[in-house]
């Protein structure tokens, strides 16, 4: 009991648990998931597959941070991705093939990919402090995108392209699943390979690091490109989701939504020790938490104030748990100081 | 479709659904306003949300309506495209949709019964006409500065369009420079500070939307010249401020845009559950405003 | 051993920082197969020395070769790489990651591409077995150990690669009697196996022990390279401090201070039975205005946390705590500043250090916290403490503004020393002062401490020399395995009956 | 020379002079400035007046980062205070009258205060990291400030409220006085006192700052009600300048604007060290780029492009400066830590 009391998981889910059933008591048929016309359907689904793209975006982040990084740019990036993708579809011969969708995905991924070197570069290389290098792109970004689209809105009609954020495979979202994988990969490549630890020393202590003989240079630049990868696939979901790419809303915020998400799920922003499973329960907790202002009617003048209650509360069940463990571990002040230092 | 009607759609009366871009400006809320009270007075279930700016938000409400089985849907939708999926879910589950205020730009026009809302092209014509014709009088090059709304918003676009296709009547009109005033007084009057310094000869100031009027005005008393005057100002709205500094001379033209279209909303949302045919697009009663006009409506203006 | 080729050979090497010449036409040798002890007094160059060959600094001037071939590493990865292993003076590892990961890190055994942490365990528990730590959990987290322990896993980690050239820079700063020779084992071992080890320490008992040869650096400058045995300790200690001094006669003196009984008046501070969950037990002392308490006892016996308790850097769930006669509890260190009490910490690296301030700010820190940020100390004020002390303390380089990250291990611990020296205190709580002090230093800060009891400042000393602490207190509370065993008046009390002490009582 | 390129506040001070040489080679009169109707008039006071809520709100912020900190409520603060304000003068009986706007001021700092109290006690106390404490209020705080106005853009007429934002005195406007007395205060306070040195103590190593008896939390707490007081008295002349209070757009983005100028201004985001002066160069670098883009006329499409490599251009003079100085420092491990060490 106890030792679950101390686990960094359990309040996360709890709070998770708890709001799903907030919505369940307003909305009885709330967690039901019935089938309609060959997939799933229901309040859960839509939960995951509009989570899908903060959900990848925070796996992205949660490796930027774990290296004491930041990502501002993801939401730029998404928005890029996809104005990158439609407007391609839209201008190329048969703009309703697959072949074309694939292409139009390949390219936002390379896109995607370069940006995060872009980011890489500045803050390994050059040395530019990250808060303040991705959020060079972060608001660059916008302006690229609409460079891309020229301040139009590209809609585009091609279903394969579609279903990559609306469509179903085996009853499940698409873009659930994509982000599953996503997760397994980073999973098994952070902890089947000691890249994992590496980034944690990083982050943890870079000259130690350095000293240890580690390349901590390369090590940061991976996070940024990774970061940058996840953040073109999300892109591609949501544009897809609604079949056009909005330079100026596509993704709009949402790197807000994955730093809370990585946060709640119990990451330190001072960076070393990550938790993806932690990240993957916050970004649910973040897209239920939206859910829940529809299903319970909040009304809108208050949706705010209520939201930033909901993440107060988790955020202090974590710390007051924190402050508990505080009791039992050996240095207290490194402790505290863990919890304080860090922006 | 939606067989049982547990949701909310009640026999007596109509279930709207209603999904608000947000509250970004005072035009908005009156907008908001004229919808919930014409649905109290219509005796209309109003089940209403706001998406904050955001498409996927809307979207979300919109599906959370369909879940909850109203009689009808309407919504202004914060872009114009990328509606298709949920509009499609709505047909599916036969809940006729209603535009609101802003148009979307789907192919299939059957996935909505109507668009009622205002054209702000129109308005931007508007706008343009009226210029051409005060300026006919006099001869010899007008310069006009624009203030844009935010980039890349629909009604920032069309207002643009619409004004320069009516001005190209005159070739003495001609815009010197035009910047993102981002639909904000402080943004309209940061810019105008700007443009007064550039241009010393500015003629007319022509602002999408009243606040960056209001702003430049302040920007324009500032370096001591005579707004409405010295330099004439047209701008798009029509919300309480504006009408005001139209009587007060300090605009010259206000071309309407009208948020309160509650009661037009009601009666079309009656005929479509009805299953009465109604034209695919109806436009807001909208005029345009001189100074003398704006005295008499002021007192009686509701936002 | 065959001397013919060394396997480093560093010639005429010089680095400066801005405003410090800190090495200047140094060469040294390291031959295979032979342990190389480099000597010098605090900021002498010794760690310069090593960070300019194991590449973290880049060299001004001068050659080095690695097993014959003219090179220069570029960072410490190459270095590593070359197979020269290191482990800086500072503790320079990851907290937050368990000791196996820090261990391994950057070389996790790999298995079909990915790691397999059987396999990391398996080796950190050899290494560790090798430097009898067995007893402590792999996958333990680093920061619930005690900067000692820390010291010894960072030791871990430079031996558990077969290297050819190991460098120790201070291994045993904070190791006691035990932990050295269990060090010194493996080093011999390795010695044997012809690996070259470079050894930095100030205890001449261990250099000479330990060591086949040695290179005395002064003020960044090569005083000679000399065969340990034909170099007896006073010619080492006149060539390190450059003036003939009778460093040995002056620990003498220091000895023969007076062994005072002051426990007839009132103690200063007094705790009953204190403790605190998950660590010290039962600790009950007694201090005296004037008096000296050492605390004796194995690595890991508590010390340090019976320190923090009796600071207030840790709260205490157990027992009580009279201060001048009235029950208090200690919830900050601040509470316990106001009530008179310092305490310097052994970790001075990330307890001590404010790294980017001057060596003044970080002199008058303390002081200024307790007068509060309104009543700021008056500059001409900071600079005459400063002035004061780094003369006291011969910090050097001797001036106010240098940043304190930038000063050597030794400087820096005399800064801090220092920090809580000007506040006057009632009781001094000083754990492991002299840690990487040079032995003139030491003797003075020895000397020091006794002045500070006569004039009644009350002191409780830690340290992990037993001889220290005998040779200093008036009585010592010996602790074993985070608990207090014995608390003995130091009538002649010796190392043998400590030892006994801690031995008897798991009978 | 050398010791002029080493200074930390060299670049900057380039930067900014090259951007008004830039504008005043687009414009010849661009630097003139003349007397119009008993005050100065002209681009250079333009930059200066609608600088200031952005210098002043740059100047709390550098503290908070000194303190290794991050505030970004700054924005909603400065909306909230600005709404509270209009909101009162509009309903008070005589709401032209001098003492309307006085009570109106004192309740907005009040209120600034409190919310500065409220970021604090989040971090300092309960122990949230910082940049997601200040989160919850940026977002809850858009929402209260529109529960205060009611969505409404509540516009004023008081000459002496207008006086803030807008007015004049001696000539220059009062708000940017008003921007300079704060700056002279603080510079006061932090150094004739010791508040500069123990928060950048506290900034660098929170532990050991701990044990020598520094109390910590006070000096974070004070830091981030500072903050708030800025940003209130900041929101005051945004609202003032356009005699109107706009919950949703008053001070939108202006936290970033803040932290850039900070960081322009030469302060690590990693905490310790820091420099107002800087901070003020920082700020008026940025306000003077947005004068750029009118007078150089850039499309309002490229602006955001524009702006992002105006700012990466000044980063990289102040970074290669600092791999310059490596060059001859020669503390690569440290320094490039220092350069990453820093989210
Ligand atoms: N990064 C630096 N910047 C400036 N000066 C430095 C730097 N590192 C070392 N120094 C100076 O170089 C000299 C030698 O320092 P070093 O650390 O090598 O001494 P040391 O022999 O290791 O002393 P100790 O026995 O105390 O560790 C000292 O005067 C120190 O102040
Ligand atoms: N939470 C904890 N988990 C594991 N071990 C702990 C914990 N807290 C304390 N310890 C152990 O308790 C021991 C006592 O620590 P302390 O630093 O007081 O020992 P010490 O007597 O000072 O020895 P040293 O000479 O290493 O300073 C440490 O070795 C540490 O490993
Ligand atoms: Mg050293
Ligand atoms: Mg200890």
């Amino acid at each position: 009991m106890n030792a679950l009391l101390k686990h960094r998981l359990t309040w996360p889910v709890l709070a998770l648990v708890l709001l799903l059933l907030l919505n369940q008591l307003f909305r009885a048929d709330f967690l039901a998931v019935r089938v309609q016309d060959g997939h799933l359907f229901g309040s859960l689904i839509d939960i995951l597959r509009n989570g899908a793209p903060t959900i990848l975006i925070a796996l992205g982040m949660t490796l930027v941070i774990a290296s004491r990084g930041i990502d501002l740019s993801v939401g730029a990036v998404a928005a890029i991705s996809g104005a990158v993708s439609c407007t391609y579809i839209y201008n190329s011969p048969d703009p309703s093939s697959f072949r074309t969708a694939a292409v139009a995905v390949v390219i936002a991924v390379a896109v995607g990919l370069a940006l995060g070197l872009w980011n890489g570069f500045l803050v390994s290389v050059v040395g530019i402090q990250p808060i303040i290098a991705t959020l060079v792109l972060m608001t660059a970004g916008r302006g690229l995108a609409q460079l891309v689209t020229d301040g139009q809105i590209i809609s585009v009609s091609n279903d394969s392209y579609q279903a990559i954020g609306a469509g179903f495979f085996l009853g499940l979202p698409i873009s659930i699943l994509i982000a599953a994988v996503a997760f397994g990969v980073a999973g098994l490549l952070t902890r089947r390979t000691a890249l994992g630890t590496l980034i944690e020393a990083v982050g943890i202590n870079p000259v130690a690091s350095r000293l240890a003989g580690l390349n901590a240079r390369n090590i940061t630049w991976t996070v940024y490109v990774f970061s940058g990868l996840c953040a073109a696939v999300a892109g591609l979901m949501i544009s897809s989701n609604v079949t056009a790419a909005d330079a100026n809303n596509a993704g709009l915020y949402i790197e807000m939504d994955a730093i809370l998400a990585v946060v709640i799920g119990g990451t330190s922003l001072a960076g070393g020790r990550y938790s993806l499973v932690g990240t993957l329960v916050g970004a649910l907790i973040i897209q239920t938490l939206t859910t829940t202002v529809y299903t319970l009617g909040i009304p809108p003048e208050v949706t705010l104030v209520f939201k930033a209650l909901v993440v107060i509360i988790v955020c202090l069940l974590q710390s007051s748990k924190a402050r508990a463990l505080l009791g039992r571990r050996r240095r207290p002040v490194t402790e505290q100081s863990e919890v304080k230092v860090s922006i | 479709g939606g067989g049982s009607d547990a949701g909310g759609g009640s026999d007596d009366g109509i279930t709207m659904g209603f999904a608000q871009v947000g509250a970004e400006s005072g035009w908005r809320t009156a907008n908001t306003k004229s919808i919930q009270d014409s649905a109290k007075a219509a005796g209309v279930d109003l089940k209403f949300s706001d998406a904050q700016q955001k498409q996927e938000n809307q979207i979300k409400a919109i599906r959370s309506y369909i879940q909850q089985q109203v009689d009808v849907i309407a919504f202004s939708p914060v872009v114009e495209s990328g509606w298709d999926t949920v509009l499609k879910e709505a047909k599916d589950a036969d809940i006729p949709v209603i535009l609101t205020d802003r148009s979307v730009d789907s192919a299939d026009t059957s996935l909505y019964k109507t668009f009622l809302g205002s054209d702000f092209v129109e308005e931007g014509k508007k706008a343009g006409d009226w210029l051409v014709e005060d300026s006919a009088s006099t001869d010899g090059p007008i310069n006009i500065v624009e203030l844009q709304g935010t980039t890349g918003a629909a009604p920032a676009i069309d207002r643009k369009e619409g004004f320069e296709a009516a001005i190209a009547a005159d070739p003495d009109l001609t815009i010197v420079e035009s910047q993102t005033g981002d639909f904000t007084r402080s943004g309209g009057k940061q810019v105008m500070e700007a443009f007064l310094k550039n241009t010393p000869d500015i003629d007319v100031v022509y602002a999408h939307n009243d606040d960056m009027g209001l702003g430049a005005i302040e920007a324009i008393e500032a370096a001591g010249k005579v707004p409405g005057k010295d330099i004439k100002i047209i701008t798009v709205d029509a919300v309480k401020d504006g009408m005001t500094a139209l009587s007060e001379g300090k605009i010259n033209y206000i071309v309407e845009c009208n948020p309160l279209l509650g009661e037009q909303l009601m009666d079309l949302a009656a005929k479509v559950v009805a299953g009465e045919e109604v034209p695919a697009r109806v436009v807001t009663e909208e005029s345009a405003f001189t100074p003398e006009q704006a005295k008499e409506v002021l007192a009686s203006r509701e936002y | 051993m065959n001397e013919i080729v060394p396997v480093v050979a560093m010639a005429g090497i010089s680095i400066e920082f801005p405003g410090v010449k800190a090495l200047d036409g140094v060469d040294l040798r390291l031959f295979q197969g032979e342990v190389h002890a480099l000597m010098g007094e605090n900021g002498a160059g010794k760690s310069t020395l090593i960070k300019a060959l194991t590449g973290v600094y880049a060299i001004d001037g001068g050659t080095i070769t690695v097993m014959g071939s003219d090179h220069r590493f570029t960072s410490p990865a190459e270095a590593q790489a070359a197979g020269v292993s290191t482990v800086y003076q500072e503790v320079n590892l990851c907290p937050n990651l368990s000791v196996e990961e820090n261990i391994l890190l950057g070389r996790e055994p790999r298995r079909r591409g990915g790691i397999s942490w059987k396999e990391v365990r398996r080796k950190a528990r050899e290494v560790l077995g090798q430097l009898q730590l067995g007893h402590i959990d792999p996958g333990s987290v680093l920061s619930s150990h005690s900067i000692a322990l820390q010291q010894l896993v960072a030791i871990a980690r430079a031996v558990q690669v077969d290297a050819r050239v190991l460098i120790l820079d201070e291994p045993t700063s904070s190791l006691d009697a035990d932990e050295v020779q269990q060090l010194f084992a493996v080093i011999r071992t390795l010695r044997d196996r012809g690996v070259a080890i470079l050894f930095v320490s100030h205890f001449l008992e261990q250099v000479y022990e330990i060591s086949d040869r040695m290179t005395v650096l002064r003020n960044g400058k090569l005083v000679g390279e000399y065969l340990t045995r034909d170099l007896p300790r006073m010619a080492l200690i006149s060539k390190m401090i450059g003036k003939e001094m009778d460093a040995l006669a002056e620990l003498e003196d220091a000895e023969g201070r007076r062994q005072s009984d002051r426990t007839q008046d009132a103690p200063f501070m007094q705790a009953e039975g204190l403790g605190r969950k998950g660590s010290v037990r039962n600790v009950t002392v007694a201090i005296h205005a004037g008096e000296i308490l050492g605390l004796a006892g194995l690595l890991g016996s508590g010390r340090t946390e019976t320190a923090r308790l009796l600071f207030g850097a840790d709260r205490s769930d157990q027992g009580s705590l009279r201060i001048g006669g009235t029950v208090r509890t200690l919830r900050t260190p601040r509470s316990a500043i106001d009530r008179g009490i310092a305490f310097s910490s052994e970790n001075r690296k990330e307890e001590g250090l404010i790294g980017d301030l001057s060596v003044r700010d970080n002199l008058v820190l303390a002081m200024q916290a307790s007068k509060g940020w309104l009543r700021r100390i008056p500059r001409a004020t900071q600079d005459q403490l400063a002035e004061k002390f780094i003369r006291a303390l011969d910090i050097r380089p001797a001036s106010k503004d240098a940043l304190i990250r930038n000063l050597s291990g030794g400087n820096q611990q005399k800064v801090l020393l220092a920090r809580w020296l000007i506040t006057n205190p009632r009781l001094l709580i000083l754990d492991e002062p002299t840690r990487g002090i040079d032995i003139g230093a030491k003797t003075q800060i020895q000397k020091l401490i006794s002045t500070l009891a006569s004039d009644g400042m009350s002191i409780i000393f830690i340290s992990a020399e037993l001889e220290e602490v005998l040779r200093l207190s008036d009585r010592i509370a010996v602790l074993k395995d985070r608990e207090m065993v014995a608390d003995l008046a130091n009538d002649g009390v010796t190392m043998e009956d400590v030892m006994t002490i801690i031995a008897g009582t798991n009978a």
